[in-house]
């Protein structure tokens, strides 16, 4: 599917989400609550058939998160860019996607890990990459630990 | 009796692939000149280093000990690290001008990555990459270096 | 340790921990394998050992900078890492670098490519008992180590790549190095099916061992030679062409059986592509600069820009958020280690504990690459 | 039989016996000839694990493209004697949680099982310590004593690495036993005989494996995989599978016990190998063909010794040969491969030197 048929079928099926375009992507912004139902239409509906997910990124906007998802379909060959705003800094939770992409298991366990984002329903969320008591969320714009980081200049 | 002759024609097989593959060990057990590792510290003479090696950051100085760094610290900022220092001083020039000069150009070798980004940022070219590999010290405190030597100063006319 | 406690005393299975310090799991890498004899029940991979948290520093990194970090992930594959840095960071600049340099970056990347995968051969057969392999492995791979050194000054984190072109242009003799390199590599090449492909032991351990169906591929984003020795067509070489591939003809390997020595083939075939590909090109590299000249403080446009190569492991990409600072407010690197070893239970499950060796070495696993 | 009298070692025991047993009594003299050949033995082992550690390490190392150990005396010989002392030295840990007891017995069984076996070995004529008339069935029995070793080994180590590899180990040796002793028992049908001495002089006209055709040659290739098996060398060295289990049953082993196990892996190399070229290639008697009297002669100018060193070097060395070239065996496959074709190929085999040697169609 071409990128403006797809974009016409996106907004057709998901009317309330928000749309943007860079270059490479089309990308659909909608909010956690909705994540689950978004990525389950987009894996299953026929029109778009994106079972690979290969890039899940989590953003700290200082304000909200945002997780970044990495479509494509091996089928229909056309690529976007699902992003899932977590508006709640203080209790950031979003459902997990691991049951329709199982890769996203572990790289929830990071993301979970790195800024605090809880994914609910995951299977087994625990720390992935740091120590089991390390405390904070180091990616996180305002994690400071004057330990580790070394500040240059 | 297909069965069978597939049975024996398995082992055949088998057996052939075997030797096929000790032919290739045979061969290199026979032929010693194959041989391609060398003895390091003996072949130190006839060891050739190729000339882009980055071994270590060297600042080059001329015969009367003029180098080309101006202390512009455009390396320093450059490093992905922090394993270069520019520590400058401020002298006053005959027309009365307070002008900033390099006093030490502290380079920590423990630290660099060899990624020449330091080199590339240089405006004057006063640093390179030398091709000396063989660091190893007792001391760490050996690997914090002073790379413009004492004494030296800036080459005339770098500056403009 | 925090695995959900199972009560063992009941069952017949046990705990063993594969790692940190295991000869085969090549790096830092932790396996806790559940067994029942030496039945697979389950694999759970502990990783983190190498972490540097590489995605950090790029945050505080000038563009330059991060491509000397990206050496530091595959430092196998390290020219692709900095490939698709300098892709990206050339994409959100609107650069177009000159011919010279893409037809460079290619065949430096196949170069790299073999040098990974006969390394990736030496170490698979050492895995599986035969040493020696691993030393005729390592020969072809320092050679092609040579050949960077010389024309980059580094043997493995070269970081060759800058945003705009190269760091150097390439040395006078490079054509007669790469010629000499290949000549040499195309008599050897069929020595290495000789010693292991057609060695009875070793088709016996590999074949119809730690299948891999496409769907599963697909699901784990399992990418690069061991996806493809599935079935699943994901070379980005073919699927979204960079630098000079558009330029050359090559075959995107796929195998369909999915088992070990599907991905094992899978590797040894893209050797001789690779070998190919480099043929075509290195009589035609264009005349030209080997360098666009860019700004000293880079700053990409506020948006965000994903490049993807495929590297010797699978689609290595990476993810800049720009927020039009000297600094990217956002990078991630899409490790293909880390999704491949994503796949490691599925696969390994009702495996014994060679075939795991097996199949760990055949998903070739980089353990800074999975950690970053 | 024409072994020049001057290699002849019975001369010389003899004269030895008869010299000490004019000075002491009958049990005295029995004593002091055993501390003696015990001496013997053991100054013979060391020199047998050192020079066969640094032969492996060379004859590796070539066929790697590699120059191998280069800088502890002149190519490295003195190599394997410093590794040696470097072990000595080495603290023996023991884990917490092991039998200290069996821990510590483990290397000392394993040792003295491979000592056992050199006991019945002709090094030439009338140099062999005992000479059984049962020597065959005795050496094979005594040479798997071993594996017990290994099985208290990885007992006792309490480690599940080391459990895995003595178990792997118990299974191998066991099923490969069967198919050494069917591939020996070939040739004792041609024999008659199960004394080692009586086994060498029945070849004095020709070589077992040359005398017994086809089937000689088909026991010699099982012989020698079995034998492979049985030492838990490569490609069967699945008790120690360093790629999978660490070290398989001495991972826990350090220092001297180490050196232990290790030297017992040698010398039953050079066990496996000794029975080899006296079975099939007529242990220290020379290379004759037919009716070649000039070669004859200048072969049996060869004193009886070298021969048999060069025979079992030459198997040896094949053995190395296989170890640096193979992919390990898993440990089902090991299994299928003696089961589902060792065993069943000997047992065809046995059959048909019987066949052969009724119809007295052997040379």
């Amino acid at each position: 599917m071409d990128r403006e048929a797809l974009k016409n079928k996106l907004t057709e099926v998901f009317p309330d989400a928000s749309y943007s375009e860079n270059k490479q992507f089309i990308i659909l912004t909608t909010t956690s609550d909705k994540i689950t139902g978004v990525a389950e239409t987009l894996k299953n509906n026929t029109d778009f058939r994106f079972d690979y997910l290969f890039c899940i990124t989590g953003e700290d906007w200082l304000n909200y998160f945002i997780i970044t998802y990495h479509l494509r379909s091996t089928h229909l060959g056309h690529e976007l860019v699902l992003k899932a705003k977590i508006e709640n800094r203080e209790k950031p939770e979003i459902e997990t996607l691991s049951h329709l992409y199982p890769t996203a298991e572990l790289n929830e366990r990071e993301i979970f890990e790195m800024y605090g984002i809880h994914f609910l329903h995951h299977p087994d969320l625990r720390k992935l990459l740091l120590p089991d008591e390390w405390e904070g969320f180091p990616m996180r714009k305002d994690y400071y630990d004057p330990l580790h980081i070394v500040e240059l200049e | 009796m297909n069965e069978v002759t597939e049975y024996f024609s398995d082992i055949f097989k088998g057996v052939r692939s075997l030797l096929k593959g000790m032919s290739v060990t045979g061969y290199y057990f026979l032929h010693p000149k194959e041989i391609i590792t060398q003895q390091y510290p003996e072949n130190r003479d006839v060891l050739k280093v190729p000339e882009r090696f980055r071994g270590e950051l060297v600042m080059p100085h001329t015969a009367d000990n003029q180098h080309r760094c101006t202390g512009c610290s455009a390396c320093q900022l450059a490093c992905p690290n922090g394993s270069i220092i520019i520590v400058s001083d401020r002298i006053e020039t005959p027309e009365g001008k307070k002008k900033k000069i390099i006093d030490k150009h502290v380079y920590n070798l423990a630290m660099c990555t060899f990624c020449n980004l330091c080199v590339r940022a240089c405006p004057t070219d006063a640093i390179v990459m030398s091709n000396d590999f063989e660091h190893a010290t007792y001391d760490r405190g050996d690997l914090i270096k002073i790379l413009n030597q004492p004494g030296s100063k800036v080459l005339e006319g770098i500056e403009e | 340790m925090t695995t959900a406690a199972i009560d063992t005393s009941e069952t017949k299975e046990y705990f063993i921990n594969m790692g940190p310090q295991h000869p085969s799991t090549h790096g830092v890498l932790r396996l806790l394998l559940t067994l029942e004899g030496e039945i697979i029940k389950n694999v759970e991979p502990h990783i983190g050992y190498v972490h540097r948290a590489i995605e950090k520093m790029c945050e505080k990194s000038s563009f330059q900078q991060i491509i000397h970090l990206t050496d530091r992930l595959d430092y196998l594959s390290c020219h692709m890492n900095n490939e698709a840095v300098c892709l990206a960071v050339e994409q959100g600049l609107e650069m177009e670098v000159p011919e010279r340099v893409k037809v460079i970056r290619t065949i430096i990347d196949e170069l790299n490519r073999i040098s990974s995968h006969t390394l990736w051969w030496g170490v698979m057969g050492m895995d599986m008992g035969a040493i020696t392999s691993f030393l005729y492995g390592f020969r072809e791979h320092e050679m092609i180590t040579e050949i960077f050194e010389e024309t980059c000054g580094a043997r493995l984190t070269m970081s060759y790549n800058v945003p705009g072109g190269l760091m150097f242009d390439i040395p006078p003799h490079f054509q007669k190095m790469v010629k000499d390199f290949l000549v040499h590599f195309k008599k050897k090449l069929p020595e290495y099916d000789t010693l292991l492909s057609n060695n009875i032991i070793f088709t016996e351990r590999t074949k119809g061992i730690g299948y891999l169906s496409k769907e599963n591929a697909i699901a784990f984003g399992v990418t690069g030679p061991s996806a493809r020795a599935s079935g699943f067509a994901c070379d980005v070489r073919k699927l979204k062409p960079y630098s000079a591939y558009h330029k050359v003809n090559f075959k995107e390997i796929i195998f369909t059986e999915g088992d070990c020595f599907a991905r094992y083939k899978a590797r040894i075939d893209e050797m001789w592509e690779s070998v190919s590909i480099i043929e075509q090109l290195i009589d035609n590299i264009p005349e030209g600069d080997y360098f666009v000249k860019t700004k000293a403080v880079i700053k990409l446009p506020v948006g965000e820009y994903y490049q993807s190569v495929e590297s010797a492991r699978g689609e290595f990409g990476v993810y800049i958020v720009s927020d039009n600072k000297k600094n990217p407010y956002r990078v991630k690197f899409r490790s293909p280690g880390f999704a491949n070893l994503s796949a490691l239970n599925k696969i390994a499950q009702g495996c014994k504990i060679a075939d795991l060796v097996a199949i760990m070495s055949t998903l070739d696993l980089v353990i800074p690459d999975i950690d970053r | 039989m024409k072994i020049l009298s001057i290699y002849d070692f019975s001369n010389l025991t003899q004269a030895i016996h008869t010299w000490l047993s004019g000075k002491m009594s009958v049990v005295s003299t029995q004593v002091v000839e055993m501390i003696l050949v015990g001496t013997v033995f053991l100054l013979f082992f060391a020199v047998l694990g050192l020079v066969l550690v640094y032969a492996e390490r060379k004859v590796c190392a070539i066929i790697q493209v590699r120059l191998g150990p280069m800088r502890v005396g002149k190519w490295g010989t003195a190599q394997t004697l410093a590794d040696f002392i470097k072990l000595v030295f080495k603290e023996p840990l023991i884990t917490r949680d092991a039998d200290k007891f069996l821990f510590n017995l483990a290397p000392f069984i394993i040792i003295i099982a491979s000592f056992m076996a050199v006991a019945v070995m002709p090094f030439a004529k009338g140099l062999q310590a005992m000479d059984f008339d049962i020597g065959l069935f005795y050496i094979s029995a005594v040479s798997s004593i071993g594996v017990t070793s290994i099985l208290i080994a990885g007992w006792a180590s309490n480690s599940k690495y080391s459990l895995i590899g003595a178990i792997r180990s118990g299974a191998q040796i066991l099923s490969y036993e069967l198919s050494a002793g069917l591939s020996l028992l070939t040739i004792v049908i041609l024999t008659g005989s199960l004394q080692l001495s009586e086994i060498v002089e029945s070849q004095a006209d020709g070589w077992w494996i040359w005398k017994g055709h086809v089937s000689s040659i088909i026991a010699f290739v099982i012989f020698i995989i079995a034998g492979t098996a049985e030492t838990n060398r490569g490609p069967f060295d699945m008790a120690e599978a360093e790629s999978e289990l660490t070290a398989g049953f001495h991972t826990e082993y350090s220092g001297i016990k180490f050196a232990f196990f290790f030297l017992a892996e040698y010398v039953n190399m050079f066990i496996i190998a000794a029975i080899g070229a006296t079975v099939f290639f007529g242990g220290w008697m020379p290379l004759h063909v037919g009716n070649f009297e000039a070669f004859n002669n200048i072969m049996d100018y060869i004193p009886s010794v070298v021969w048999f060193f060069m025979k079992v070097s030459a198997i040896i060395f094949l053995m190395m040969w296989f170890r640096w070239t193979f992919p390990r065996l898993r440990i089902d496959q090991l299994l299928t491969l003696e089961w589902k074709y060792l065993l069943p190929l000997s047992l065809m085999n046995i059959l048909l030197m019987a066949f052969l040697s009724l119809m007295g169609w052997h040379f």
